[in-house]
């Protein structure tokens, strides 16, 4: 690569803090970043599951047989907590099911189905060239709209975290902040979307960021990268002094190491405090933003787009044309695998991942499809890459080595994570800090025993997890078995009183009848009778009870 | 002084009463599966110990001997430390709850621990006077927790391990309080008495 | 002779204050109740299926804190079975069998609701009123309620109440231990 | 099942790492052989096959994958760890005994590689010691003060025979020139302190002082192999720093207090097993503490032992035992030098 | 009741034996079983007291209040014991002198006041008779294991001593197995003792899987 | 409240009672065991005594009742501690014919050595040996009778037929074995013994006269 060295100015500043730990994996960034974005069409169909965000599924708006328009919506959520999801072409809604699309517990997700009527058509055509076939919002101008109109316009564009977390924008958005920092750090070493989308697309990038900090009334706006990126600098620094923008932005370079990117590791970095455990960015009046988030905000605002596709980088060694490419969400992995990559791969050696090699997800299912958390895909043959790990590498026990603790950026003691995961010792998991962990992977990269310690984590992880919710239901049911005891011995206790009464007012009644004292010993052994009947009765129904 | 600091790490260290003199193990292999169980008995067990040191003491010195009945030690030795014990128990029961949660269970354990009574007999029968005898005491408390404490922290790693199936539990313990009684063997010599 | 009599009777003197002292003290620095029994029973299921042989959790808790054994929870299985041994500092033993099996995946159960006659007796089972409906009219079962206690089947003179398995969802999905991968693998299970 | 990310890895591994480590003993090694002969080599060796042996043995009987178990190298270290420890004509039986203890009783009865609390080598090493302390402590002189060196087959024949073809025994062979036996310079010095010698008096010998230059050199080819590891990322700083820190400064304090009864800090750094043990034994990742902090606190702590042991304790070989003591505290080290997780408060965490 | 008794039995010498099982009495256990002959001598002496604070703790077990039940028991095991000290004292004086504090101590044995905890104040005499001496044989027979087995590796001998316990006569009994300078020291010092009970525990864990 | 006050000395009095009852019987148990064999028991202690010391000198060859034909000496130098020291006086027809000496060695390898010491009259040794000792297992400890005879080598030694050059062990040019390996002890214990035939030499007729009973 031939970096140009980067200048610093008055905009642009190396980081001032630094972090714990953190790794320096080989890069293998140029494989990608080399050509410029392209263009992927949709293909026949797409499967689009109706939950691509943290936070509930909505409500499908479509049924089967409709028509549909790209960037028509599909799944309201504007009840919930989660957000909506948008047609990414149009086409005919062909089914609504369960489909196993991949999940890593094999389980299938809701997804809907839909045949595209015009993939063949938009071939050659933009997808901005006019034709009918299109939904979209009315134009803003972010400048003079009010920051409730963007936000709401955020939401309905159903846009989430484009960095990995999927968590809805607009909740993040819906305070009042300081600070935006736009994070462009893209640590793990294949991913270049980020990249590659600030150096060709930096002025949209720039208007995304100054709409998010108008809706967050921010005053600083900072761009939070990686000195591996030169040229992404160069033409950020461009656009920044260029652009007369109502907010101010401002450039930090920092050095590279993975992972530089995670919230709490960029906060450090570029504040030189930590995030105090317990609370979000926004506490210390800042709000974090991928790349591809505030762009997805701009073309939202200025070109009326929903979220409905996203730009994805597609790399590793079988791909014949390896680079970032704008992807419909609900495209299969099989597609783009037959579009743009080297054919007659051997299946059983390739692997392929969504998401970077340390935090991304296998694919063993090649019907998964592109959502929005997906930022890339590697397809490698691993026959000649020994540092790639499979189901069948073997690993062993740990030898207490500590170079794990040594790179975990949470500061934590990862082989007692482990070793109380394998265990299962949930209390001593929590004391050793188990939620502060953000699964970044660095200690499975250094482990010389090949332990797939993130594996343990998230293991232990949901373990607890669902211990809480067990937990959660035996209180409920206990409370409720405590209410039901107390209702029996009231309603007994009622009984009770009511026989005494009744008795009562047969003593005053026999008074009457203390001529006919057979007629009094009859009624009484009746009632008695009667009692013990409706006792019995009781005590057969509560068997085994427990007023006995 | 020197002899008291002298005799202080002997009794700690080198004559250790769990792993060189062999008293007090059952409580030692009983309650050291966790860290947190085995600091509260040696929390109780330095109490009662140091306790129960001058409370013989007392009793050698002020009753058995003046009247020649030492062949009664046994019996007023063991009924001082039961009734301390009980009575202590009962005690931090009443008055502070959470106390009695982290040494009560251990209390009664400790009236059956032979440290207690090995103490007091080794007091008299080495002759400690006033002073040494509280030192001896803590001393041999101070090692007995030393060891447990540690020993119970190794107990928690191992119980996790991939330990054969015929070794698991008291076997395994066994073996490593046998190690560490290895390790301690490192003291010997330190103090020359 | 005198020597004994004055070692006895110093003796028996030391052990009659001693004696004093702890029945004093045993009035004196009395505890009412029992907060293990409390501590037990936050770590039963709260199924309250009575598999245990009592009549609900609570009772089963009062019992080991009398010094029943720790093994007759089939719902809590291993795992409660641990966690109880750890509160009281006793050894894990495993399940009785003789009280169930512990059964790895949470069921509920749900009513035939046109075959329901409305007699009310599985409401009368319900331990933890989990069935809504009134006497002649049909039945349900409110599926989060329900712990899967199954008392309620066989008072149903119709035999409408189906057992029902929890479906397994990506959202009650939790992360399998790895295995498989080590020689000295620790014996693992597979959690479902 | 589905394999969780990260799916990419670069380091070395286990067995690379044991291997590389027992590449860096060769120097010491070498050293060692030349000033006391082929009876190092032969140890090795031996010591080599009985711990594989071993652990091919419990793999067996425990039904585990005996070639990929031992091919983690591991076992490999311990015999070699334990085969410099040795005195150079040990009885092949006894080496024997030490080994197969260290092997199964201190390492495979815990599960294996990674799961041992106690240093297997050190353990191995100590039972021999405290059970066979005469035959423990008979090393040879250096082969440049020794009147008599022991050839190749000398040495085999009292390994095997305890005496050679023309009965002599281990005795004959420890004789210096002018007619004494000599002990390892530190038990040397340490007898003559006993008889009230002083410092200076004792160094005026020059057999000694040969001797010392033997066990130097040694040492130096140890340090360099340890810093070698040390480069290779092999091994972290922290604890042979401190324990070499903690080793000089308390000689030191006690140089002191009496320069002429004990013995100087550099001759504490240079001499006895100190180098192998400081870069090869106290570094063993398994038995060591594990977090930052502790590591430090280990290595302090097993510096001061030494001192300690090796001026007033009873048994001569202070390393051994300090590090065994000092595995036996490594677990509550570890609990209670947790570091301060990210975003976390040192006292809220303690509370946890 | 038959049934019950040999269960009782069964129970000390094996599936509850005190020593490998319950892991009581270790001090003892471990002190003194140098030689097959002290571990014997010291077994016999603890069922004694055994058998004897069983008994009398069930024959009084309705008399005794809770709250002072733990003074009044260690009281009676008190008495048996001075009074096998005396007794020994008086005729095994050179044995006395080898196990030392070990017999006061016995006092203390938990396997004594466990079983009056656990056994004798709920079961009745004959009951807590059986429970005493099978428990006592259980204890001793895994004293005498491991002290024969102590003393055959660590000295090379077996029964050394037993003149002290049977009389001048028995100095004959003794057998040396090898009579090499080296002996295996590490048998008879105090680690040795916990690692050889450590693999009787892991031998009786082995057999009892088994079945 | 006079109910709990009540309750309270109820409480006491019975739990007193029963305790002083149980101590009744348990102290009349072993006061009444202790009368039966006190006697032995001092016989026994005795026959011990006797034991150790004809290891030394033979029953056959005194004819006093040695075990009450003792002293107290005291001497730091030359019998090694601050503490005083038992002499055992054995008489053949009223004769003065040998003394039983315990003395210490301070200074052997793992702290004190304690011995007893044989001298017949004339000064030559009837024998060592050692009562006490730490001395490392393998090593040191050889220097008891029980595992090897080196301590037989004083038998017959005094300082008139051993010149004061003689007490070292051979490697430091005397006459005595060394045990392999271990030279510090045998070193301590010949010099202890070497100091005690000292002590004997200028005390004779102290140790043999005075009279202050010592049992
Ligand atoms: C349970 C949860 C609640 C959150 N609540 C908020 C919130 O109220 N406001 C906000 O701005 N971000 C919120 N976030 C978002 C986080 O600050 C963060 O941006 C998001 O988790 C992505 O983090 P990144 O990947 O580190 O993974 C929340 C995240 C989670 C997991
Ligand atoms: C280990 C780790 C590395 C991350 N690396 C990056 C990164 O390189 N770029 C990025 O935009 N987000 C990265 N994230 C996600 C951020 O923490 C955060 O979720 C995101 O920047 C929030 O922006 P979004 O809500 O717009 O996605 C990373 C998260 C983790 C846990
Ligand atoms: C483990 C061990 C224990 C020792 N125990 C003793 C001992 O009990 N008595 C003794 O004199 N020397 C003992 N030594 C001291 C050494 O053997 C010392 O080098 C020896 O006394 C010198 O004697 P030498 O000149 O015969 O080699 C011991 C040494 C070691 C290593
Ligand atoms: C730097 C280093 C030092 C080691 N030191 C020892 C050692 O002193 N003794 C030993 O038995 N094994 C040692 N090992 C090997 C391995 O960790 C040891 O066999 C484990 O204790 C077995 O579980 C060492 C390994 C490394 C990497
Ligand atoms: S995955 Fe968790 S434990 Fe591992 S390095 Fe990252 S934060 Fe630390
Ligand atoms: S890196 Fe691996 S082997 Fe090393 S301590 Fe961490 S988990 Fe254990
Ligand atoms: S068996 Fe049923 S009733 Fe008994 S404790 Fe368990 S869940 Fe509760
Ligand atoms: S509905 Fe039936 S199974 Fe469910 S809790 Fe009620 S009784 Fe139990
Ligand atoms: S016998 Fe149990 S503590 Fe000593």
């Amino acid at each position: 690569m031939n970096k140009s060295p980067i200048r610093f100015d008055n905009t642009t500043w190396p980081v001032p803090g630094k972090f714990h730990g953190g790794i320096k994996p080989e890069e293998y960034k140029s494989i990608s970043n080399q050509t410029e974005i392209q263009k992927l069409n949709p293909p026949e169909s797409l499967l689009i599951p109706i939950r691509q965000s943290i936070g509930n599924p909505g409500k499908i708006v479509v049924k089967v047989g409709d028509e549909i328009i790209q960037g028509q919506l599909l799944v309201d959520n504007t009840d919930t907590s989660g957000a909506n999801v948008h047609a990414p072409a149009s086409g005919i809604v062909k089914q609504i099911s369960s489909v196993k699309l991949g999940h890593l517990s094999g389980l299938p997700e809701t997804s809907i189905l839909i045949h595209c009527n015009n993939h063949s058509e938009q071939k050659n055509g933009d997808s901005s060239s006019g034709t009918v076939t299109e939904f979209r919002f009315e134009l803003l101008d972010w400048l003079s709209a009010p920051p409730e109109v963007l936000l709401a316009r955020v939401q309905q564009a159903g846009i989430v975290g484009l960095g990995g977390a999927t968590f809805p924008t607009h909740i993040k958005l819906s305070k009042k902040l300081d600070q935006l920092i736009v994070n462009a750090m893209e640590c793990e070493p294949y991913i270049t979307c980020d990249d590659r989308m600030l150096r060709e697309l930096a002025a949209q990038v720039v208007a995304g960021a100054q709409i998010t900090a108008k809706t967050l009334n921010a005053e600083l706006i900072i761009f939070a990268i990686e000195d591996n990126k030169s040229e992404a600098i160069a033409s950020l620094q461009k656009e920044i002094l260029t652009n007369n923008a109502p907010t101010k932005m401002q450039i930090y370079v920092a050095p590279t190491k993975y992972p530089s990117g995670g919230e709490k590791q960029l906060i450090e970095l570029i504040h030189n405090i930590q995030l105090p455990h317990n609370k979000l960015p926004a506490s210390q009046g800042m709000v974090i933003q991928n790349v591809a988030t505030v762009h997805a905000i701009f073309k939202a605002v200025q070109q009326g787009k929903p979220l409905t596709s996203r730009l994805v980088t597609v790399t590793g060694n079988q791909v014949s044309r390896p680079g970032n490419y704008w992807i419909p969400f609900g495209t299969s992995v099989e597609f783009i695998i037959k579009k743009l990559c080297i054919n007659n791969t051997d299946e059983n050696s390739r692997s392929v991942i969504m998401g970077g090699p340390l935090m991304g997800q296998k694919v063993s299912n090649l019907k998964m499809v592109i959502t929005k958390k997906s930022n890339c895909l590697i397809i490698n043959d691993n026959k000649n890459e020994k540092n790639w790990l499979t189901e069948s590498t073997s690993h062993q026990q740990c030898i207490r080595c500590s170079e794990c603790e040594k790179v975990c950026p949470a500061q934590l003691l990862p082989q007692q994570l482990y070793w109380f995961s394998q265990s299962e010792q949930w209390d001593k998991l929590q004391a050793q800090g188990l939620k502060d962990c953000i699964e970044c992977g660095a200690c499975a990269y250094v482990c010389p025993s090949k332990i797939p310690l993130v594996h343990y984590y998230r293991f232990a992880k949901s373990s607890i997890q669902q211990k809480q919710l067990n937990q959660n239901k035996s209180d409920k049911a206990k409370s409720r078995f405590e209410f039901r005891e107390m209702r029996i011995a009231r309603q007994k206790q009622e009984r009770k009183m009511k026989h005494q009464k009744a008795a009562e007012n047969r003593k005053m009644a026999s008074k009457d009848l203390s001529d006919d004292p057979a007629g009094k010993q009859n009624a009484i052994n009746e009632a008695l009778a009667r009692v013990k009947q409706k006792k019995n009765h009781l005590s057969n129904q509560n068997a085994p009870g427990k007023e006995e | 002084m020197a002899d008291i600091v002298l005799l202080l790490i002997s009794t700690v260290l080198v004559n250790n009463f769990v792993l060189a003199k062999f008293l007090g193990l059952c409580p030692f292999m009983g309650v050291s599966g966790k860290v947190e169980t085995a600091t509260g008995m040696a929390a109780a067990t330095t109490f009662v110990l140091t306790l129960a040191s001058v409370a013989s003491y007392l009793i050698n010195t002020y009753i058995l001997t003046p009247l020649g009945i030492e062949y009664l030690q046994i019996l007023s030795f063991i009924l001082a430390i039961a009734v301390v014990v009980q009575f202590t128990e009962m005690v931090i029961r009443k008055s502070s709850p959470i106390l009695h949660r982290l040494l009560g269970i251990f209390l009664p354990l400790i009236t059956t621990n032979c440290a207690v009574l090995g103490v007091a007999l080794l007091n008299v029968s080495q002759a400690h006077n006033f002073i040494e005898s509280i030192i001896y005491g803590f001393g041999a408390a101070a090692g007995f927790s030393l060891v447990l404490i540690l020993f119970a922290g190794i107990r928690e790693r191992i119980a996790a391990s991939d330990v054969p199936a015929p070794f698991k539990g008291s076997a395994i313990g066994l073996i490593t309080a046998g190690l560490m009684s290895l390790a301690f063997m490192g003291f010997t010599g330190l103090v020359r008495v | 002779m005198l020597d004994f009599a004055i070692a006895t009777l110093t003796l028996v003197t030391f052990a009659f204050a001693c004696g004093a002292l702890l029945g004093y003290s045993s009035i004196k620095y009395r505890v009412e109740g029992n907060p293990v029994i409390d501590q037990i029973n936050e770590l039963l299921p709260q199924t309250q299926c009575g598999q245990c042989g009592y009549p609900g959790c609570k009772p089963y808790a009062e019992a080991i804190a009398n010094g029943e054994k720790i093994n007759r929870c089939p719902p809590g299985g291993e795992a409660g079975i641990k966690a109880i041994a750890t509160l009281l500092n006793v050894d894990v033993i495993s399940l009785d069998e003789n009280c169930g099996e512990e059964n790895q995946l949470a069921s509920v159960v749900v009513i035939r609701e046109d075959e329901c006659i409305g007699c009310t007796k599985c409401i009368q089972a319900c331990p933890v009123d989990a069935i809504a409906g009134a006497a002649k009219l049909m039945h349900t079962v409110i599926e989060s309620e329900c712990t899967g206690c199954d008392l309620c089947i066989p008072p149903c003179p119709v035999d409408c109440i189906d057992i029902k398995q929890v479906e397994l969802q990506v959202d009650n999905w939790s992360w399998p231990l790895p295995m498989g991968k080590s020689d000295h693998n620790i014996p693992v299970k597979i959690v479902s | 099942m589905a394999l969780s990310s990260p799916f990419f890895h670069q380091s070395l591994s286990t067995q690379q790492i044991m291997l590389i480590t027992c590449l860096a003993l060769i120097p010491g090694a070498l050293a060692q052989s030349y000033f006391f002969g082929y009876g190092v080599l032969i140890n090795l060796c031996l010591c080599i096959t009985y711990a594989i042996s071993a652990e091919a043995l419990v793999l067996l009987l425990r039904k585990r994958k005996i070639k990929q178990v031992v091919s983690d190298n591991s076992a490999l270290l311990t015999g070699v760890l334990l085969g410099l420890a040795l005195p150079q004509t040990l009885p092949f039986w006894m080496s024997f005994i030490g080994v197969w203890f260290a092997i199964i009783i201190a390492k495979q009865l815990y599960g294996g590689l990674g799961l041992n609390p106690f240093n297997p080598a050190m353990t191995g090493y100590i039972l021999l010691l405290i059970s066979f302390p005469v035959e423990m402590t008979a090393w040879l002189p250096a082969r440049t003060i020794a009147s008599h060196f022991p050839d190749f087959t000398e040495t085999l024949q009292l390994i095997f025979f305890e005496k050679t073809a023309e009965g002599m025994t281990i005795e004959y062979f420890r004789l210096i020139t002018d007619g004494f036996t000599m002990a390892t310079p530190l038990d040397y010095i340490k007898t003559e302190f006993t008889q009230s010698k002083m410092r200076s008096e004792i160094l005026s010998n020059q057999y000694l002082t040969d001797n010392i230059y033997a066990w130097t050199v040694i040492n130096s080819c140890y340090l360099l192999g340890g810093i070698f590891l040390l480069l290779r990322k092999i091994i972290r700083p922290h604890i042979p720093l401190s324990v070499l820190s903690s080793l000089f400064i308390t000689s030191f304090i006690l140089y002191q207090f009496d320069s002429e009864a004990t013995n100087a800090p550099l001759f504490h750094l240079f001499s006895g097993a100190t180098m192998l043990g400081v870069w090869f034994i106290a570094t063993d990742p398994v038995t060591a503490a594990t977090t930052p902090r502790g590591r430090i606190i280990y290595g302090l702590c097993i510096g001061f032992l030494v001192i300690i042991i090796r001026t007033y304790g009873g048994y001569p070989d202070a390393i051994a035992f300090s590090i065994l003591l000092l595995n036996l505290a490594a677990p509550t080290l570890d609990h209670y030098t947790r570091p301060v997780i990210y975003g976390h408060q040192k006292e809220e965490q303690a509370n946890e | 009741m038959k049934n019950e008794q040999t269960q009782i039995i069964k129970q000390g010498i094996w599936s509850n034996n005190p020593a490998l099982v319950q892991l009581l009495g270790l001090c003892p256990l471990l002190a003194v079983t140098g030689t097959l002959i002290n571990g014997l001598v010291l077994g016999l002496a603890t069922t004694f007291v055994l058998v004897g604070s069983n008994v009398t703790v069930s024959v009084l077990r309705h008399h005794i209040p809770q709250e002072i039940r733990i003074p009044v028991f260690v009281m009676l095991i008190a008495s048996f014991v001075t009074n096998v000290q005396l007794l020994m004292n008086a005729f095994a004086y050179e044995l006395y002198l080898i196990l030392g504090i070990f017999i006061p101590l016995i006092v203390t044995n938990c396997v004594i006041i466990g079983r009056a905890e656990v056994f004798a104040s709920r079961h009745s005499p004959l009951r807590s008779l059986i429970d005493g001496v099978s428990q006592g044989i259980g204890f001793t027979i895994v004293l005498v294991i491991l002290g024969g087995a102590r003393e055959i590796i660590g000295q090379g001998t077996i029964l050394d001593g037993a003149h002290l316990l049977l009389g001048e006569w028995a100095k004959n009994l003794k057998v040396s197995f090898y009579l090499t300078e080296q002996k295996f020291l590490f048998a008879i010092l105090p680690p040795g003792a916990f690692i050889g009970l450590g693999l009787l525990v892991a031998l009786k864990n082995r057999l009892t899987s088994k079945n | 409240m006079s109910n709990l006050i009540y309750e309270l000395r109820q409480a006491s009095l019975k739990n007193g009672i029963i305790l002083g009852l149980f101590a009744l019987v348990s102290t009349g148990l072993i006061a009444a065991v202790y009368l039966i064999t006190k006697d032995k028991i001092a016989q026994e202690v005795e026959a011990s005594v006797a034991r150790r010391l004809n290891e030394i000198v033979l029953k056959t060859e005194y004819d006093n009742d040695v075990y009450h034909d003792c002293k107290f000496v005291t001497n730091q130098d030359l019998l090694g501690s601050k503490e005083p020291q038992k002499v055992y006086r054995m008489r053949n027809k009223n004769r003065d014919y040998a003394i039983i000496l315990s003395t210490v060695a301070p200074d052997g390898y793992a702290g004190k050595i304690k011995l007893i010491v044989g001298i017949y009259r004339d000064g030559s040794l009837a024998g060592v040996r050692v009562t006490e000792h730490k001395e490392t297992p393998g090593l040191g400890d050889k220097i008891d009778r029980e595992k090897s005879e080196w301590i037989e080598q004083f038998n017959k030694r005094s300082l008139k037929n051993s010149p004061a050059a003689m007490w070292k062990v051979k490697k430091d040019g005397g006459d005595f074995d060394a045990l392999t390996g271990a030279t510090i002890t045998p070193r301590a214990i010949i010099n202890a013994v070497y100091k005690a035939l000292g002590y004997y030499q200028h005390h004779t007729d102290v140790l043999f006269n005075q009279d202050n009973p010592c049992q």
